[in-house]
């Protein structure tokens, strides 16, 4: 057991991750010595994961209102309008040192994390996502991540019943000793009943929910805070479990709970559970609370003060409870199985005080613990504007060979292996299940309305140029949408960087925040959400900069929404958005990367406006029903997209090249901004008419049909050969 | 028709069962919480799918000694129709009213995709609408669907006709014996099922194989 | 009191876990491994001092519960 | 040569199944049952007689596949 009177020694001070100023500064709020506990209680508020020191700087830059936004950041997801009376609640956040130290409950209970994220405001979850990046294939742990992750990802969603519709998966030498888990979540909810943390009225009951507290994951938000050293294993006996089962009887409680009027506020615990959902509910509320910590459901003997504030226990709420209703809400947990227990009371002294075993073990100015956290202003290099590719550099290869050689290699092959393991349909909704551009789920009592998903990134864009890196993922994300007919609502941003006390890191963070903020207002798609990863670092070398974005999409009538597999055979192929000429940009290109080895020149740059132009015109070719097949342009160019849009639907295509181009940067630049499309042949003319009108270059490509692939001289291959090699990286990979 | 859906804690396929339900007969199944000991009068009885009381021990392990099921079992027993998918399937299993074991899938790997199944016997109450060894798609999404009995219990079933379905063209996704997908009790009254029909009922499913599942037990009902 | 309940799959059921392991181990590099079968433990503290009695309620939570009789065998021991 | 290889979880560590089956047990009326924590056991046949080399090996085993060592023990017995 952790005693409450350790002595405050600087290395005690150090060892909670607070830096010697940080702790002048507690000494001024407290005006004296603080006990063990407190000393808790403010490394957990104020260390990176909670309190946002280095990023709160550069969110503030990010848009985050827009026509349908009814709550932007601050909550514990982000709510969107989508007419009738019904809103979209979504987040997305990383767990990844959980993951990379024990990859099946870190990602189990990431998931499990951000699903509680979404139905404590009250929505019912339809929809997750989960965007993953591991080190190299070869790497000695690699294998051993992905199985654990994956399996962790699938165990909980798939048990607590939510489908699972779309994701990433990547691989890079630059995250050998740092996976990342992204997960995202939405939910459902009605929009007169959305739920919020501030707790409101004095001396209202404070209540615990769920299940009960152990020693799981003390110091947790710490650890997330540090980097990595060869003493890793020292932090394992931290790990949290996920209860999947917990989570479910949980979701169903507290929507019966919201139902019946007892709710004032609610919160999850989450990082550094019970001191930060308490903080943040009085804090907001302009409250104080007082928790009695004997009367927390605990299941395991002589906890200490300092352990149960800082537990991570999954599974857990806290909420202020409307005291008339406290039979019929402590009735609807009994059924459920689930601990309900008065725990404190909200207090008009604006103190944060925690009584144990009679005994005051903390007593803090709450409002302080939050906004008195330090901030910083971290120094930082502007990052180096990367040298174009000469214009006259185009390594050849040959195509067919280069295409099948990209179709099997890690990062492109198909994720089936991956997402067979999720439960894609759960709900009866999934219109689109992985594989396509986006997921696509139908709204629950609408006749025709369907919400679209998708989470973006490119990394090795946003190492090279993370400015123009930001804006491609948005752009991406944004495109992704607009691809099955939906209108991108609102995003959510999960931004993985190393170590913000380096200046380089710190600069490229900034600077892909600056890209984000930038793509987001020209294309109208706000930051509703979002989380921080930051010291995903190990030995001194960060991941690649990975700005994660997840995007959320409106499609009015899911009988017009698009898919990416031809259609039909004889159809015409349009090619929209593309330079005058075709294709040119091969810098940061995959081909350039996985068939020569070159990591270098500028990536591709985004022009929102063109982005904008394009998508909008796509979106009002899919609404009218008249593009039978839609697939945006991304990792591989126009090669790979037509391969793909071949392998969905086993249709062969002959696309014509355009005459003495070369065609290397014709099938495989990547520059943005990019559709491709088949419609019937008797509307193509009128089709590129119109979008000659609206000023957006468009070219007939080609034809689907047959059951091989032909780009014009330079490559046949049979969509038999295409799918053979894009599905058989995966599983031959993880046989071992 | 007259249903009912079983509701245990974990169960998470519930909502998809109720909406199938809904829709093909036209009448919102009623539900049924685990404490009950009666049920409704109603022609069938449905246990949807999940992961009920998290599939921990084994699955349906303890949702089969919880209250409902001894009312279920009798209701079996005066020849309502009774359903289990899934998890359902693996409930009605561990409460005696099927034989045989559903183990790990061969490849310890959940597997969400869709399968081909054949009516391996379509003169049931849950296949007649269907045509003798016709093949269906339908999907499946489950961790433990790898059926198992002893070779005397398993040619009972292959020889009374108590296989309903089975996965067909190469589509074993777990390593059933015999591809065995569907079975029947003796009296044909109860059925338990690995794949989801009530997911590929409309259009939005992309598909509406497995109505006929429930347009069978429409017609015994009628 | 501290009981430890064994269950184990019966000879002939199959074991898609032990046969996976099996596997693993081989591609592992562990040679001689002739077979691998899984099964539970499941350690139960029980209240009271009455040791048959103890065994006998065990053997009943097996009977009703904890073991599959279908396809398992189980054993208790005490501490 | 036959073992036995018994994994459990480190103590501390949440058991949601131990968890649920306590409940179960409660549910049917076993009384005075106080915990239940659930782990596995590996029955492993080996290859030759080495007793010494079999219990190194199935340590290996275990550090390299049969626990998840973060979170389990394991103990090694033979028959
Ligand atoms: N990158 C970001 N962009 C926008 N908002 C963010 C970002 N990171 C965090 N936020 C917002 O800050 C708040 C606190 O985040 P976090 O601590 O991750 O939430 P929680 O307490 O629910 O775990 C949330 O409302 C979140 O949406
Ligand atoms: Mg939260």
């Amino acid at each position: 057991m952790i005693r409450n009177d350790f002595p405050i020694t600087p290395e005690l001070v150090a060892s909670h991750g607070l830096k010697p100023d940080e702790y002048e500064r507690i000494l001024r709020i407290t005006g004296r010595e603080p006990s063990f506990t407190e000393l808790g209680i403010f490394s957990a508020m104020w260390n990176e994961h909670c309190s946002y020191k280095s990023s709160k700087r550069w969110l503030r830059t990010l848009p985050t209102k827009g026509e349908r936004v009814i709550q932007g950041p601050g909550e514990n997801a982000g709510v969107v309008d989508i007419g009738d009376g019904d809103c979209v609640v979504f987040k997305m956040e990383s767990h990844n040192h959980p993951s990379y130290i024990e990859p099946y409950q870190g990602a189990a209970t990431g998931v499990g994390g951000i699903l509680r994220d979404v139905f404590t405001m009250g929505a019912r979850p339809i929809a997750a996502m989960n965007s993953l990046r591991f080190g190299e294939p070869d790497h000695p742990k690699t294998r051993h991540l992905v199985a654990g992750v994956v399996a962790g990802v699938g165990g909980y969603g798939n048990a607590f019943g939510v489908p699972t519709v779309g994701g990433e998966v990547n691989f890079d030498a630059r995250y050998n000793g740092n996976c990342l888990v992204n997960a995202f979540a939405a939910g459902l909810a009605k929009t007169d009943a959305i739920f919020l943390s501030e707790a409101k009225g004095v001396g209202l009951p404070v209540v615990y929910l769920g299940a009960k507290t152990g020693r799981d994951g003390v110091g947790g938000a710490t650890m997330a805070s540090a980097e990595f050293d060869d003493k890793i294993d020292e932090k394992r006996p931290t790990v949290q479990v996920g209860d999947p089962f917990t989570e479910k009887c949980l979701l169903e409680a507290c929507l019966e709970l919201m139902a019946s009027g007892a709710v004032i506020a609610i919160q999850d615990m989450g990082a550094a559970g019970l001191t930060c959902s308490a903080v943040e509910m009085g804090a907001k509320g302009n409250l104080g609370i007082e928790l009695d910590l004997d009367r927390v459901p605990v299941r395991e003997d002589a906890m200490s003060a300092y352990e149960m504030m800082l537990s991570e226990s999954q599974e857990r709420m806290l909420m202020v409870l409307r005291p008339e209703k406290e039979e019929e809400a402590q009735a609807i947990f009994r059924k459920w199985g689930l601990d309900f227990a008065i725990v404190g009371k909200t207090t008009d002294d604006l103190r944060f005080r925690i009584i144990h075993q009679g005994v005051e073990v903390a007593n803090l100015p709450i409002k302080e613990l939050g906004d008195e956290a330090p901030e910083y202003d971290r120094p930082r290099i502007e990052p180096k504007k990367p040298v174009p590719l000469a214009a006259d550099d185009v390594p050849q290869a040959d195509i067919a060979e280069s295409i099948l050689k990209l179709l099997a290699s890690p990062d492109q092959a198909s994720r089936r292996w991956v997402y067979e393991q999720y439960d894609t349909m759960i709900g009866g909704n999934s219109l689109q299940r992985p594989g396509g551009d986006a997921g696509v789920v139908r709204v629950e009592g609408h006749p025709t309305k369907a919400l679209a998903f998708s989470s973006d990134v490119t990394p090795r864009y946003c190492e090279a140029d993370p400015f123009e890196g930001g804006k491609q993922a948005v752009a991406e994300c944004w495109r992704n949408l607009t691809a099955t007919g939906a209108e991108p609502l609102a995003a959510t941003d999960n931004l993985n960087f190393g170590n913000p006390e380096r200046p380089e890191i710190m600069g490229q963070f900034a600077a892909a925040i600056q890209g984000i903020g930038e793509a987001c207002r020209e294309l109208g798609f706000p930051i509703v959400s979002g989380n921080v990863s930051l010291y995903n670092e190990t030995n001194g070398r960060g991941i690649l900069p990975t700005p994660t974005i997840g995007g959320v999409g409106l499609i009015p009538d899911w009988s017009k929404m698009a898919r990416i597999a031809f259609a039909a055979e004889g159809q015409t192929i349009l090619h929209f958005g593309a330079p005058e000429g075709g294709a040119k940009h091969l810098g940061q290109s995959i081909y350039l990367r996985d068939i020569h080895g070159r990591a270098d020149g500028a990536p591709p740059p985004v022009d929102l406006a063109h982005e904008k132009r394009v998508g909008d015109f796509m979106r009002t070719l899919i609404r009218e029903g008249v593009a039978t097949a839609v697939h945006d342009i991304s990792d591989g160019g126009f090669a790979l997209a037509l391969a793909e849009m071949a392998m969905a639907s086993g249709i062969g295509a002959k696309a014509t090249l355009p005459d003495g181009v070369d065609p290397i940067p014709y099938l495989f630049g990547e520059d943005q901004g990019r559709y491709l499309l088949t419609v019937v042949s008797t509307d193509a003319d009128r089709i590129l008419g119109e979008a000659k009108a609206a000023g957006i270059l468009a070219e007939k490509i080609g034809e689907t049909g047959g059951d091989v692939l032909v780009l014009g001289e330079s490559a046949s291959v049979s969509v038999k050969d295409l799918t053979a090699a894009h599905e058989s990286w995966f599983p031959s990979y993880m046989k071992g | 028709m007259k249903s009912a859906v079983v509701l245990l804690p974990g169960l998470n396929r519930d909502r998809d069962m109720i909406a199938a339900l809904t829709k093909v007969s036209g009448q919102a199944p009623k539900t049924v919480w685990q404490t009950e000991t009666e049920l409704p009068d109603v022609d069938l009885i449905v246990i949807p799918g999940g992961f009920s009381f998290g599939d921990y021990l084994r699955c349906g392990a303890i949702a089969a000694r919880m209250p409902v099921m001894r009312a279920v079992a009798d209701a079996a027993k005066r020849g309502v129709m009774v359903m289990g998918v899934c998890n359902g399937f693996q409930i009605l299993l561990e409460a005696g009213l099927l034989p045989g074991a559903l183990m790990r899938n061969s490849s310890l790997q959940f597997v969400c995709r869709e399968v081909k199944l054949q009516v391996a016997n379509a003169n049931t109450a849950f296949t007649r609408a269907y045509a003798p060894n016709e093949v269906i798609r339908c999907p499946v999404a489950h961790h433990d669907g790898n059926f198992f009995a002893d070779p005397d219990t398993l040619a009972r079933l292959e020889g009374e006709g108590r296989v309903a379905f089975r996965y067909a063209e190469d589509t074993n996704p777990n390593g059933s014996l015999n591809d065995i997908a569907g079975i029947l009790n003796e009296d044909g009254n109860v059925l338990g099922l690995m794949p989801h029909p009530e997911n590929l009922i409309e259009a939005a499913h992309g598909g509406s194989d497995g109505r006929g599942i429930f347009e069978s037990a429409l017609r015994v009902a009628a | 009191m501290k009981a430890r309940v064994t269950v184990t799959l019966k000879n002939g059921v199959l074991d898609p876990q032990g046969k996976a392991i099996e596997g693993a181990l081989g591609t592992l590099g562990f040679a001689g491994v002739g077979s691998v079968r899984q099964g539970k433990v499941f350690d139960v503290e029980l209240n009271g001092t009455d040791q048959a009695k103890a065994e006998a309620d065990l053997k009943a939570m097996c009977e009703k519960l904890l073991a599959n009789t279908v396809i398992e065998n189980y054993s208790v021991d005490f501490a």
